[in-house]
């Protein structure tokens, strides 16, 4: 049977009983635009900000204290550019190139996570952003291993395996600073104090302002909505920190024994919707590192394709 | 014992600096798949850096620098982070700034087809850290070899603009080759005690090579001069350029504002 | 005598960090002229920073930074090169990495005419050392303005891509402008005391000279939107964004190497 | 009377009465071509040094130690540059432009003085700069102010002037920081064995490999030979360094009361040719940097031209 043989709505009634079975959607797969467009710019999404993600902790493996942890620090930013590499790949998958896509987050018409716009202002940092912002993403992408479409979840797989071993190689990195000097210490918990809020802003605004959730839970593309993920995040975080010794920077944060969960505070969503028009402390600086990076490798890149063409015809 | 650490040193601050000049490019690279390689390249490079201080440290415990009192730091990072720039021994091929990439494939090509020819030989050193070090590093040299040989001859041989600045970049660094094959008075000594490879000795087997990818590049044999050094001391001797000081003054920068810190 | 001398030490580090980037451009300015007028400015600065430095100093000792004994560093050195960068509370746009030409002109300027407009409230300041700094230092501002409008007005209408230059280095610096009027509460106190000029009552002024550079050179006012600091902080709450502490790496490192050295 | 009413050997005779009395040759005055040629070069590649000499110790600017240190350094590399402003000046008086000599400069055509090709490697290298480097030079320079070329002499007074305050400022670093710790004293001892021997090779090859010299001097371009003055500043280098109690690295270095001079060992003119012939430790850098300045303002000068045009048509 070929695709031109079959009636339109067979193909949808199709479509929507693999999501119904929690089953995977493959490429070769019948989709409606709708969902094919969601899912590109979600992976795409998720792509951009592995790669723009390299920048923040990458400005610091030329200072990294100790040359284990230079190695820990290098191997770490260099997974994330693999994770870029499976993302686009997934993406490719549904007939964009990495090249559009680059070319469409250097245009500013696709987006990363507003995360990667606070700058890393410490060694504390490196830590900090693999126990709460790799904590977070983790908390956001475990469920997508379960997305319904094939590629995807299949490379968040291999993402998730990854961030969780990041997660635990940035919170051990605060375990050895605490138990070093006073300033050491100062400096963790300097670094946990502004990163706390931009991590809780990482599952996206409150459900109530979040209009597109329901649609991507209906096509099995999001399985949890934003604030179910952020309360399973701070329930994780709060005795991480206990064990740590520091205090996160919340002062309504208290335990609530009737909903079972953690009481918290809101974040500061208009800091965060800067952040998102590209007016956050380092939008303009992320983009011009991409985007110089992208253009001094534009000659290598035409090298690479004109010798690919004169083997290809020799 | 001094004269195995000085080698070790030798040898492993010539991977310390390259790694950290090729670490700088990490999400800087053309595309992706050079960012994992070049990254790649650093991480092995640090390897073998943090193998050969420590085996330089435990031979001579008196080439570690001093730290305060209470400092944990453990000797590879003593070395690495509380030397002055005159205390370095890498040759200098190693620290120039990084310039374009041509410049990265042309320095990796030459650096690790040099490293190469004389870690072939280190296998069989007496001393069996050395020897295991370097069973190890062949493998990962060959790999970073082959992976700037393929760039050297994509580049000759892509577009005009390409070739153009890989013979920049080839004359550029040209001048450094010879220095990687001067015998130091270390290296001959370490040589003649069974544990070293005098780097004078294995020069034609590394021209060989690196011939050979000349010869696929379709690309002369630069006449560019050696570089003097200064008052006939170079790298080895500690004589560096005006990068490396730079280099570790960012490099060194945490680490000497927590002497005592735990990392 | 607290809200003075951290009032003090937001003038100095505004001047500091600001002397330290301009400084970079010697050596490197498109012509021999330009190298000598930014050089001066780097200086001019320079000079601003120190008096204020030794103020912060002298009214509130606390703020100095604690020396390993014997060091001979006055009281400047320890504020430049003994504290990180969150101690540092200078505004953002005077630490970003230097651009091109075009970023320089446009960054001096706005830099300048802010100043220039405090300043010349800061001469009827209550402090005679504040106000004898301020007395000299209009002098100079109003030099440095002068020079960067001539060359914001030259590159406007100069050529097609000298404008189009200008135009992108004036966007990008454009969202650091509101922070300079914002009022901190130092400032505040300051102002209240008697001693100090609230940044945020020098906005119109200042903009009045820029419009007129701006018409000049027949550039319309850019429509950047602010750009937001960490959790509410910018430069003058001790939050800066990723250039800084790369800066005082470089900056520091000598003088931090050698903490009881004499220079 | 006008150029051309002058018989071409009047207008000789002319030039060299007024060599003969000391006098200045000026602008207008008639000169031969060889000794217009020979102060072109002469004077570009003076202008040359002072700007390529802005580097070595302009690399230092960063990093000075205190803020003193970073004014005066500061300070003195401007001086460089208005050095070079003077010089090109002098030598536009005889028809070459500040640009042309640049383009011969940076198409290694022209020459600068070889010891900008050593490394700076310490902040004591700032002081040793200008305490030999300078010193050398003022020696070297001195004898220049009596130059026959008017515009060339009248810029030399104005150079050895500052040239003489940034040689004390040079030697007062050195006498502050051999009075402090043991590693700043180490730090001095070993930058004045870097630069000891390079600054003798500032003036020039031995006089009986200076072929060049016999007509610069009939010409009264140049004032001593190269030996004179190398041993006029063994002489006057020695006490300097016995007060700051550093060792000249000189083992044949010894007071020969016969000839009233110190006796020295030659410099190693092997490093100094392969200096002068482009193989330096620094001049691929030196090189590098100015020919990079120069393109990067490239497109200011071209819209300072452009403004200058407009602003004269209108």
């Amino acid at each position: 049977m070929t695709l031109t043989e079959t009636a339109p709505d067979e193909l949808e009634s199709h479509f929507e009983a693999t999501i119904a079975r929690h089953d995977r959607i493959e490429p070769r797969d019948w989709m409606p635009e709708g969902y094919r467009r969601t899912l590109v710019r979600q992976i795409a999404q998720h792509a951009h900000s592995e790669i723009i993600g390299m920048q923040p902790e990458g400005s610091w493996i030329t200072r990294a204290p100790s040359l284990r942890r230079k190695a820990i620090l290098l191997a770490k930013v260099q997974d994330e550019a693999g994770h870029g590499l499976y993302l686009y790949s997934a993406a490719e998958t549904l007939g964009v190139s990495r090249l559009e896509l680059t070319e469409l987050l250097l245009a500013g018409k696709q987006k990363y996570s507003s995360i990667f716009n606070y700058p890393t202002l410490s060694y504390a940092d490196v830590g900090t952003i693999g126990w709460l912002v790799d904590g977070a993403a983790i908390c956001n992408q475990v469920p997508l291993c379960r997305t319904s479409y094939g590629p995807y979840g299949r490379a968040m797989i291999r993402v998730c395996k990854e961030e969780s071993f990041h997660q635990r190689q940035g919170y051990e990195l605060l375990t050895t600073m605490v138990r070093g000097t006073d300033e050491q210490r100062a400096m963790v918990q300097e670094s946990v104090d502004r990163f706390w809020w931009p991590a809780l802003m990482m599952f996206g605004p409150p459900d109530a302002d979040s209009p597109n959730t329901a649609q991507s839970m209906a096509w099995g593309i999001k399985r949890n909505t934003n604030d179910e993920l952020r309360q399973k995040f701070v329930d994780m975080s709060v005795p991480q920190a206990e064990a740590l010794g520091v205090t996160l920077p919340d002062p309504e944060l208290v335990w609530n024994a009737e909903r079972g969960h953690h009481d918290f505070g809101q974040p500061d969503w208009e800091e965060f919707m800067q952040g998102v028009k590209g007016n956050g402390p380092c939008n303009a600086q992320r983009m011009a590192h991409r985007r110089r990076a992208h253009e001094d490798g534009a000659w290598v890149r035409e090298a690479a394709t004109a010798y690919a063409a004169r083997q290809a015809s020799a | 014992a001094a004269t195995l650490a000085a080698y070790a040193l030798m040898l492993g601050d010539d991977a310390l600096v390259m790694s950290h000049r090729v670490s700088e490019w990490t999400s800087n690279a053309p595309d992706l798949e050079d960012d994992i390689a070049l990254s790649n390249i650093a991480l092995d490079l640090l390897g073998q850096a943090r193998l050969l201080l420590a085996r330089a440290a435990k031979a001579d415990a008196s080439v570690v620098p001093v730290l305060p009192e209470g400092s944990p730091a453990p000797p590879e990072d003593a070395l690495a982070y509380f030397r002055e720039a005159h205390d370095f021994r890498n040759v200098r091929l190693a620290e120039l700034d990084n310039g374009d990439f041509a410049e990265a494939t042309v320095r990796v090509l030459l650096f690790s087809v040099w490293r190469l020819a004389t870690w072939e030989r280190l296998r069989a050193s007496s001393d069996h850290v050395l020897a295991a070090v370097a069973v190890k590093g062949v493998k990962e040299l060959a790999y970073h070899r082959d992976y700037a040989a393929r760039w050297f001859v994509t580049l000759a041989q892509g577009t005009q603009e390409s070739r153009a600045r890989l013979l920049v970049a080839y004359d550029a660094l040209w001048p450094l080759w010879p220095e990687l094959f001067d015998t130091h008075e270390v290296e001959a000594a370490a040589a003649e005690q069974g544990f070293g490879v005098d780097p004078g000795g294995v020069r034609e087997a590394a021209e060989a090579v690196l011939d050979q990818v000349l010869a696929a590049a379709d690309v002369p044999r630069s006449e560019a001069a050696r570089r003097v050094g200064v008052l006939g001391r170079t790298g080895r001797d500690g004589m560096h350029g005006e990068p490396l000081s730079r280099m570790l003054a960012e490099m060194q920068s945490v680490a000497r504002a927590h002497p005592r810190g735990q990392w």
